[in-house]
């Protein structure tokens, strides 16, 4: 670790290490990446790892869109000689509301102009896709071949050797103290290994960003929410698809290893950092998901755990550059589903701080918008 | 190989009872765990391991590990080390990872 | 010469040899959760129980460190197994106060 | 939800203890247990405990569990949960358990967490074929079910697992190819090691197990000497037939449910793995979670049972069960548990004890507090650490074999042994032991300062009536009578196999390496009764092989 760097980077999730790994494909190669644990060690290793394109907003579509290609071929992209576990089984989305099922199909046409390859699926075919569902009450159903779930791990990891292979430093078990800004400026972070001076700092700390932009005395509406997930033995192949609902709350789906993998948001959950698991969690969760997929009772959950959703109140990422601290760009707030765009954000990101052009507007995910009141809505959450 | 005399312990076993294992009959006590009757019956080899496919027997006889699962009764990932056998109970060598009846 | 650390098992759930797990050290990984992530080893069945002590011992013979720094991993519920059905059939006995039949 | 004043988690000799000892001052306790039958290890344990009458020693494994279990089941105020697993505990203090079936939440008042512990496993080529087994596996197996586990046996491990099990697999007619060690020295109680050298076992100290082949299961293992660094010495390797390979290489603290808790953990080398941080009276850095037996550091049963009685006087102690009577009561467990420690066996016990102890100076400042604010805590193991305890220095402890000198050093004057018959206690080395002393209704047999010293005989008070034979959990005492004729003299035997030899029968008679020295008559076979199980064998040997005679064989038996 040198006592100097261009950029620093905090925090060691896929946000942090897809943006080294693109900066230095963009030749800023004196970058060093901070992780306070490990690599992945929080909502990175914790998500659900998901990889969704049917989104109902053009900027989320296009994000995910775009990262899917990117995640297609990662372990090529990055010279990764591991596997990232990318198993493209689709995403079934299933209606159980009339509104629901209008919404879905308003999705779609969104979906259809930036070019994804989903599509509706009548309500006697949904037993061809999953062929354990009970399809007592759903209205109407959405399926994207080209959707999955990938290993959030390796992907990180992927990223992560990519950029070192290039020049970039990674150091774990390093927390960052302090934020050094001298006259409106940013000039570097305060670690517990020392201190070390940046140009540019980025704040990739997901549910702690607000914590760290105040920091630099940059006030964010980004807040942790604690989500669970439980995983289950592994089991010979039953399901392709990642099954979700967002009138339950729920999503579920069997990983290539074979375990079944499944979470559930809870509206009412408070705003903590707690990344303690419930048992509350577990019996609700085990309940909706076997309320939809009854034939499931038999698996055997092996693990749970919970992690952080980095909400943000329109639940969409804040990219800002912070105006106390010129330099210092949060880039948080994803609310659920920052690994599946990360490797566009960190394009988009990266094009910025090298000055290079990019087909997305970067200021629309600014702070600002929750000002001027344009909100970046997206209508399907889980 | 049963133990019939012991210096300290005697054994109650109750009434013979039979039980399947790979479609073919052994005897067991209904006393005896799963895999206490197969070893009786000179079983050792209990299933193969879920990826490398090695054969895998008994090894912690008290429900710590996974090295005894088999299926029983179809249901995959059974601990037959800490199960007791049943009549009729039908138990099969599990080869690799288990298939969930559904 | 045959290789002895593949035919050496490490975590009997998930298949892990030594060979693997020397290999996954030798690349750099320093951490046990980090060995976890990487091989599986350990978030088999039986939660890392058998393996978790034998890959820390691994890790303070590479980086010469006492295993009282080796760092163990998180130990996550439950500790045995549980099927969805009767996890389901609790919540649904919270919330009517009575045994919820068996969908099948 | 349930709600209950005192849970406990594990039915092994520590929670059993700690069940009984909670309720006993008047709280209400739920006992959950995993396995059908509650007893943890005690279900499978044939050998007679070491210890005292206090942790019931002299008394059988098996028949302490079976009166623990019997006590808790009369005890009105414990709920028993058998078959039921704890899953997890969470945050907001609930306890999940699978009890018949179900997910069923329990809210305790207080927790005591007495899991035990797991076997630990061994790296070498072919460690995961079949008929590779934890030592305590093969237990189960023998004395559960009343299986023979194999044919012909390695035995890795010469703690007293180890030692233990091999003898029961002796018992149990099975071979034992060998006992091997890869510490220089023989880490159980010798006396156990005596026991299976003279039944022929070989014990090898500084051997490990190079591999296990066989193909789809074990038909044998390759055994080699190690050096200092623990490298394998080229050209020592041998070939060991055998069908099965026992692994008791130590145990490590069954402990997630206390990581779970959040209770502070350290690892602690001496008590074999992560351990729960616990104070004096056994509470863990959570207030109301308290750990007992093996989870909070590996010993034998009987310290096992003990801190359970302390966990749970504890526990109850803190809900306002009995104060007065508690703290006294809790003041003899932790004398108890002190004197099981304070011989040169207990040293590493002590040394662990110790570590924790400065992890809670430096850790948490409130569980600092808390631990003085009981105020009877004394530093029992100091008291131990000043007494002067000797190691056994000779090859006795390589191999379990008493040298002349030993032997010479405890025989009786030549002029006693001619007078009549009299007690041998091949006893040397400092365990926490002592039914012999109580057994012997003439006070001949005595201990210097506690229950860690080697017993004395007394030969004017001893008369050699050979009580003391079948109560000696060690089997070490034989009684010599060179009065018995002309040209013979008699040795009383212990013995524990099948089949038992009838007067008249001639027997080999075999040293203490298990080597044939001749084939004598039985002149009389004594029944130790139906619970104690141990034989007392009488052969009559030529007097110069009085010494030297410590088993028989019968047929080809060897014992």
């Amino acid at each position: 670790m040198k006592k100097s760097y261009d950029v620093v980077i905090i925090g060691g999730g896929i946000i942090g290490c897809s943006v080294a790994f693109e900066l230095a494909k963009r030749g800023r190669k004196d970058v060093l990446v901070v992780e306070q644990e490990y690599l992945t060690s929080g909502a990175t290793g914790r998500c659900g790892a998901g990889i969704r394109q049917q989104w109902g907003s053009m900027l989320n579509a296009t994000l995910a869109l775009e990262s899917t290609h990117v995640f297609e071929n990662l372990e090529e992209y990055t010279g990764y000689d591991g596997d990232c576990g990318l198993n493209q089984g689709g995403y079934l989305l299933i209606a159980y509301t009339e509104k629901e099922w209008e919404q879905f199909q308003k999705n779609l046409e969104i979906q259809h102009q930036v070019g994804i390859n989903s599509h509706a699926v009548p309500l006697d075919c949904i037993k061809e896709i999953v062929p354990h569902i009970n399809t007592d009450g759903i209205q109407g159903a959405c399926f994207c071949a080209s959707d999955g779930h990938a290993d959030p791990f390796h992907c990180t990891y992927a990223y992560a050797k990519g950029a070192q292979g290039m020049g970039v430093e990674i150091v774990t078990y390093t927390k960052v103290t302090g934020l050094k800004v001298e006259n409106g400026r940013i000039r570097g972070v305060a670690t517990t290994r020392g201190d070390i001076e940046a140009k540019v700092v980025i704040n990739a700390t997901g549910g702690h960003a607000a914590q760290m932009a105040m920091l630099a005395g940059d006030e964010l509406p980004i807040f942790p929410e604690r989500h669970q997930i439980l995983i289950t033995e592994p089991v010979a192949h039953i399901m392709n698809p990642m099954v979700m609902s967002f009138h339950r709350h729920f999503y579920v789906q069997q990983t290539p290893h074979g375990s079944v993998i499944m979470g559930m948001g809870d509206p009412n959950e408070p705003v903590s950092l707690n990344t303690k698991a419930s048992w509350q969690y577990l019996e609700h969760n085990a309940w909706v998901v076997t309320q939809t997929l009854p034939a499931f009772r038999n698996l055997r959950v092996v693990r749970q755990w919970a992690g952080h959703y980095d909400m943000s109140p329109d639940r969409n990422p804040i990219i800002n550059e912070a105006k106390s601290a010129e330099g210092f760009i949060t880039i948080a707030g994803f609310s659920g589903h920052g690994f599946m765009v990360a490797p566009r954000t960190a394009i988009l990101v990266s094009n910025y701080l090298t000055g290079q052009q990019d087909s997305l507007d970067i200021s629309r995910f600014s702070v600002e918008r929750y000002k001027t009141g344009e909100l970046l809505l997206e209508p399907s959450v889980v | 190989m049963r133990i019939d005399e012991h210096p300290v312990l005697s054994f109650e076993r109750g009434e013979k009872i039979n039980f399947f294992y790979n479609g073919q009959e052994i005897e067991a006590y209904p006393t005896e765990t799963i895999a206490a009757a197969l070893h009786a019956a000179g079983v050792r080899k209990l299933g193969e391991s879920p990826e490398l496919h090695r054969p895998r027997g008994l090894f912690c006889a008290i429900g710590n590990c996974s090295s005894c699962f088999m299926i029983v009764d179809g249901e995959p990932n059974m601990r037959v080390c800490v199960m007791k056998v049943r009549s009729g109970m039908r138990v099969e060598e599990q080869r690799g990872k288990g298939v969930v009846g559904i | 010469m045959k290789n002895r650390d593949a035919e050496i098992m490490i975590c009997r759930c998930e298949d892990v040899t030594r060979e693997t797990i020397l290999k996954c050290i030798a690349e750099g990984y320093q951490t046990l959760d980090e060995i976890k992530r990487v091989t599986r080893a350990g978030m088999g069945p039986c939660q890392g129980r058998t393996c978790r002590q034998l890959i820390a011992a691994e890790l303070s013979r590479h980086y010469g460190m006492p295993m009282e720094e080796v760092m163990m991993t998180t130990f996550r519920p439950p500790v045995k197994p549980i099927s969805l059905g009767a996890l389901a059939d609790a919540y649904e006995h919270e919330r009517t106060g009575h045994k919820h039949e068996k969908i099948v | 939800m349930k709600h209950i004043e005192v849970m406990v988690i594990g039915g092994g000799p520590a929670g059993l203890c700690a069940a009984l000892a909670a309720s006993s001052l008047g709280a209400k306790v739920l006992l959950v247990e995993r396995d059908e039958i509650p007893g943890g290890q005690l279900v499978k344990q044939t050998h007679k405990f070491f210890g005292s009458e206090k942790q019931y020693a002299g008394d059988r494994g098996i028949h302490i569990g079976q009166m623990l279990l019997e006590n808790v089941i009369a005890e009105q105020d414990i709920e028993l949960w058998t078959d039921s697993t704890v899953l997890a505990i969470y945050e907001d203090g609930v306890v999940t358990v699978e009890h018949e079936g179900k997910h069923t939440k329990v809210k305790p008042d207080r927790l005591i967490i007495a899991t035990g512990a797991a076997e630990k496993f061994l790296s070498f080529p072919g460690n995961d074929l079949p008929g590779v087994y934890g030592a305590g596996a093969v237990q189960t197996l023998m004395n559960v079910d009343g299986v023979k586990p194999a044919k012909r046996v390695l035995m890795v491990g010469a703690g007293n697992i180890g030692l233990i099990v091999s003898y029961q697999l002796k018992q149990a007619g099975v071979e034992i190819a060998a006992v091997i060690e890869g510490l220089p020295k023989i880490g159980g109680y010798l006396v156990h090691a005596s026991k299976i050298q003279r039944a022929g076992i070989p014990v090898l100290t500084r051997h490990t197990i190079l591999e296990a082949y066989g193909n789809g299961q074990v038909e044998g293992a390759i055994i080699a000497s190690i050096d200092e660094t623990w490298q394998p010495i080229p050209g020592t390797e041998q070939k060991i037939p055998c069908d099965a390979i026992c692994l008791a290489v130590g145990l490590s603290p069954l402990t997630e449910l206390a990581w779970q808790a959040g209770c502070a953990m350290a690892f602690v080398r001496e008590l074999s793995g992560h351990v729960p941080v616990v104070d004096d009276l056994l509470e863990s850095s959570r207030p109301g979670i308290y750990c007992a037996g093996d989870v909070s550091g590996i010993e034998e049963a009987s310290a096992a049972m003990v801190e359970g009685r302390l966990a749970g006087l504890s526990a109850a102690f803190s809900l306002g069960y009995e104060a007065n009577e508690a703290k006294a009561l809790q003041q003899s467990a932790m004398e108890e548990l002190a004197e099981l420690r304070a011989g040169p066996m207990g040293q590493h016990i002590r040394d662990g004890i110790n570590k924790v102890k400065l992890k809670r100076k430096i850790g948490n400042h409130a569980f600092e507090n808390q631990t003085e604010k009981s105020g009877i805590v004394k530093d029992y193991s100091s008291d131990a650490t000043n007494t002067c305890r000797a190691e056994i220095k000779t090859s006795l402890i390589n191999d379990g074999i008493p040298t002349k000198e030993e032997l010479d050093a405890i025989y009786p004057s030549d002029k006693r042994l001619t007078e009549g018959p009299i007690a041998i206690v091949e006893c040397f080395q400092e365990i926490p032991c002592n039914p012999c002393v109580k057994a012997c209704k003439r006070g001949a047999i005595s201990m210097l300062r506690d229950i860690n010293d080697v017993p004395v005989v007394d030969e004017e008070l001893c008369n050699g009536c050979g009580l003391c034979i079948s109560l000696c959990p060690g089997l070490a005492i034989f009684v010599v009578d060179k009065s018995y004729s002309g040209d013979m003299a008699l040795i009383k035997l212990p013995f524990e196999y099948v089949p038992v030899p009838k007067s008249g029968h001639f027997v080999a008679g075999l040293d203490r390496a298990g080597r044939e020295l001749g084939r004598f008559e039985v002149v009389r076979v004594t029944s130790g009764g139906d619970k104690n199980k141990t034989f007392t064998v009488s052969l009559a040997v030529p007097h110069d092989l009085v010494m030297e005679v410590r088993g028989i064989r019968i047929g080809e038996q060897a014992i």
